[in-house]
């Protein structure tokens, strides 16, 4: 069970006040507020056993390092991977991918190959890949969504022996979609192709298994789950990791090098260039244990009641129109008021403290599909409560009284 | 009247409302009124980049003047765009360049010139002063 | 002047025991300490006003926006570049070389063209550029440094008309060698040459103005001048980062995108791809602000006596040997104690609470250049006292005595 | 002496000293009296990956029983590895796989032990329990 008052006794923003009145924040889908425990795992660091990790030899260094890796070995337990050696640290989701779409790409795909994302992805989550397609040649498709933000089901005809990698999110940030990756990962390996899964939407929201979902890539930011910013993860089955070659080079992830020669550490060093974001990692496995302490079964439960709470106050609202009406949703309303412009409404919202995002969350595709500028989506975590969406329910309820619709 | 004045008077106008919602029904009342812009001119050349919504800055030069005509596919968008139409048209590109713009910050709508993609008025005032450095030129 | 006790006040870390002991830390070449008010930053944006940046409408995104920009200007004005669109935030040093060597190498260089680095360059700052050449057919040249730790002054001599980069750090992070940067530029110059400086050693200990330099990049972490980890900054001449592709994509770097074709955004967010570390961002700036309320030559000036405390003091230990003479030297001693290996000392010192690094500085050219294991290194901050440095060099006598040397 | 006795030993040879410069000393003076490793065994594939000094375990098997040799180019290193061969040389591979290696934590040198490629006792420990796991095949 979800002690409601307690969890937001953990988040000292939520006291803040937004021109003179309370926030009410339902931005979460751009990023999660942070509780007192991340923040103080972050103080804790610089104050106390700030230093560089790896390779020093003196107590601070030693220090941090082991906590670095034991922050590691806290992900690792989290999406149930195998060995900690398949968890790199990156700056988030955007970069995991990046990563990937550079490293496993540009050695994996050649002229005439496929790439399959889905029509509802993040920018992220398409554009590397529509440029790693325009380097090699390869061929961009996508899987179409339905209008009730469905993906179509019989996505595997799209399958042939050229496809090398199908990308999907899991949940969409743009319509709340919860995918069915599982039955979308069985199908691709079912025909030889490799998954990745963007779970920068769920990972916060509902129980991620990487041994259950059997996925060959598993991406997400840090500061979506409470974690701060900089830090991400990008989990990959330790034979594809090791197969693939080092994109960023420098710090930690060299073994040797002579002015001829370089050689590379071993996982998941090798894809981890530079001086890490040790102190993000840090705090974003602090992170992950503040979700394990409440569980992630209980926060799908609770989340789960107030997504139906939110839909059932703003579908009786006669003028709003719902985007993404798929069975399964996790996490976020995407709706826009008849009439008036996404910022209009957004704008509004803000001056009553209300903080939703409009625009095109970075999913233009989306927006192209249903021929829309965009949406307001109203995005929910963990402190959300039932009052917050009374909130935005009157808010929405005042603003088309001055708009006079 | 002087850009200054017109400034003032927009001020005035704003000072009788102590209530944000007053304020902000003001402008989209002021957004409203504003006639459409003819179609011909909601062209791609004429769209202010780094808006959230679409915001269409059309200007004649005429008799030494400029005159500014604008539209918006959001009407609190639209209402601002107004606000500068009414100020800016009808000077010369010199008063324009020179003119300055407090008035913005008294009219308690400076959360709209965050350097950001989303909010336009910064994009605008910079094209308002774009128009008037290349009619300056002519 | 320097306020010597007041600064030590503001590093939190300063007060830490190591094994009972006062922390002695002389590993700043590795990683900065971190000053409360950078700290207060973290805390601050997190607890008050933490929301994604850019295009939110709300008033807590555009607070940050705006505070996020007005960092970026900080910096830019400390660096004394033109316009702070020439300043690309990035993860750190490593980022920023890597993100030169994919943008800007995979568009200039071609086969046959040249590269040419020195040979005191640290990893980050080297094998990219290998790896550049590698997937070019382009050649990998260096310029050589003498037994001093002096870059060989005829370097122009290497230089042809197929040479398309001159690498070299401002500061070397292993010998401590300060590099005539400003006559290397305008000798590349002259034959037409771009340069990229390696700033990550130079930016917190000496006054470094891009325009002064007229470098076309330059690069350094935030880590390493008492900001954040996950921060660094990339400066590049806007003409050039205007004619480079995009790297990295997805997020704020994208204007529109459809299934069939993406444009890019404007500098300086066309290579800031995904969400960016925009706390560590604001805390770098932060960091800058610090180091301007000191001031920079105050900062040289009292580091540079340190330094030649530093070197009396060990120079008059008999079995020990400086790595690194040039004249011109800055924050760091690398040193050998005959007949021991560095991995012995550093173990030692670290016992009484003495915190250096060991091992190749991820230089190991240096290393082979001398023909040795590795050095044991003394890296000087602003915090640093004589007494840290008395107490390194009894720390050393003590191991001497201990080893029977 | 089965490893837990020689380990306890060792504890007890540890255990006189409270002063983490006697401990040192007396590790500097284990790893200075072993006997350096023959040249022809200090090979690459003998080469312990991890460590920030060079280490080399050499392991022959003789009679059931496993019988290391180690040397190393850093003194505390070499007193370190001077430690394990005194306790797992002479062993059955059954024994050094079932080991408990506690007795490093009460020897105090816990930190020797961090995941990272400057400290070499956990990499040692780890080359002695795969030479075990090797030999247990034949
Ligand atoms: C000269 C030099 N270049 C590059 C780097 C790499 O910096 P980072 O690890 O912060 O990316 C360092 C840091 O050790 C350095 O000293
Ligand atoms: C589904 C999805 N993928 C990718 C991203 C990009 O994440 P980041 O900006 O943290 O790299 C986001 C965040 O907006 C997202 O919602």
């Amino acid at each position: 069970m979800i002690d409601i008052e307690k969890i937001r006794k953990d988040f000292p923003i939520l006291n803040e006040k937004v021109y003179g009145k309370s926030l009410v924040y339902l931005d979460n889908g751009a990023t999660t507020q942070k509780p007192q425990q991340v923040i103080d795992a972050i103080c804790e660091c610089y104050a106390h056993y700030n230093s560089n990790i790896h390779r020093g030899v003196h107590f601070l260094s030693n220090k941090a390092t082991d906590i670095h890796e034991k922050s590691r070995e806290t992900i690792r337990e989290f999406i149930n991977a195998d060995s900690s050696e398949e968890l790199i640290f990156t700056a988030g989701t955007t970069e995991s991918i990046n990563l990937l779409a550079y490293s496993w790409g540009d050695f994996c795909v050649e002229e005439g190959d496929e790439i399959l994302v889905s029509e509802m992805e993040h920018h992220s989550n398409l554009v590397p890949w529509q440029l790693l397609c325009e380097r090699k040649g390869a061929k961009f498709k996508y899987i179409p969504f339905d209008d009730n933000g469905v993906l179509s089901s019989d996505f595997d005809s799209l399958i042939n022996e050229k496809t090398k990698l199908v990308c999907v999110n899991h949940v969409s940030n743009a319509l709340g979609t919860i995918n069915p990756i599982k039955d979308i990962i069985e199908k691709a390996h079912a025909k030889g192709v490799k998954v990745l899964v963007d779970a920068a939407q769920s990972i916060q929201h509902i129980k991620v298994d990487v041994k259950d979902l059997d996925c060959d890539f598993l991406v997400f930011s840090g500061h979506k789950i409470y974690g701060p910013t900089g830090t991400g993860i990008l989990y990959g089955k330790k034979d594809l990791l090791n197969a693939m070659s080092p994109w960023q080079s420098g710090g930690e992830m060299i073994e040797t090098v002579s002015l001829d020669k370089t050689t590379f550490n071993v996982l998941p060093f090798k894809f981890e260039a530079g001086t890490p974001n040790y102190v993000g990692n840090i705090a974003l496995g602090r992170a992950i244990e503040y979700v394990n302490e409440i569980g992630i079964d209980n926060i799908e439960k609770y989340e789960a009641d107030l997504l139906k709470y939110a839909h059932e106050k703003l579908s009786s609202i006669p003028s709003l129109k719902i985007y993404g009406n798929a069975e399964n949703k996790a996490s976020l309303i995407s709706f826009l008021i008849e009439g008036t412009h996404p910022y209009d409404i957004g704008t509004l919202l803000d001056r009553m403290g209300i903080a939703v995002r409009t625009g095109t969350h970075c999913a233009e595709t989306v927006m192209q599909h249903f021929d829309i500028p965009g949406t307001i989506r109203a995005s929910f975590a963990i402190y959300n409560t039932k009052k917050d969406i009374d909130d935005l329910y009157e808010g929405l309820l005042k603003i088309t009284k001055m708009l006079g619709l | 009247m002087t850009i200054q004045e017109k400034q003032q008077d927009i001020i005035d106008e704003f000072s009788v409302f102590d209530d944000w919602m007053d304020k902000y029904s003001y402008i989209i009342e002021l957004g409203a009124e504003m006639p459409a812009l003819d179609s011909k001119y909601q062209t791609e050349d004429n769209l202010i980049k780094g808006c959230q919504s679409k915001v269409w800055f059309h200007a004649d030069y005429i008799d030494g003047k400029i005159v500014f005509e604008a539209d918006s596919d959001a009407i609190i968008t639209k209402g601002i765009a107004a606000i500068l139409v009414r100020v800016f048209s009808n000077e010369t590109p010199k008063d324009i360049i020179d003119a300055d713009l407090d008035f913005i910050d008294v009219l308690g709508l400076k959360q709209h010139l965050s350097p950001t993609r989303s909010n336009g008025l910064l994009s605008m005032l910079k094209q308002v002063k774009i128009y008037a450095l290349a009619f300056s030129n002519k």
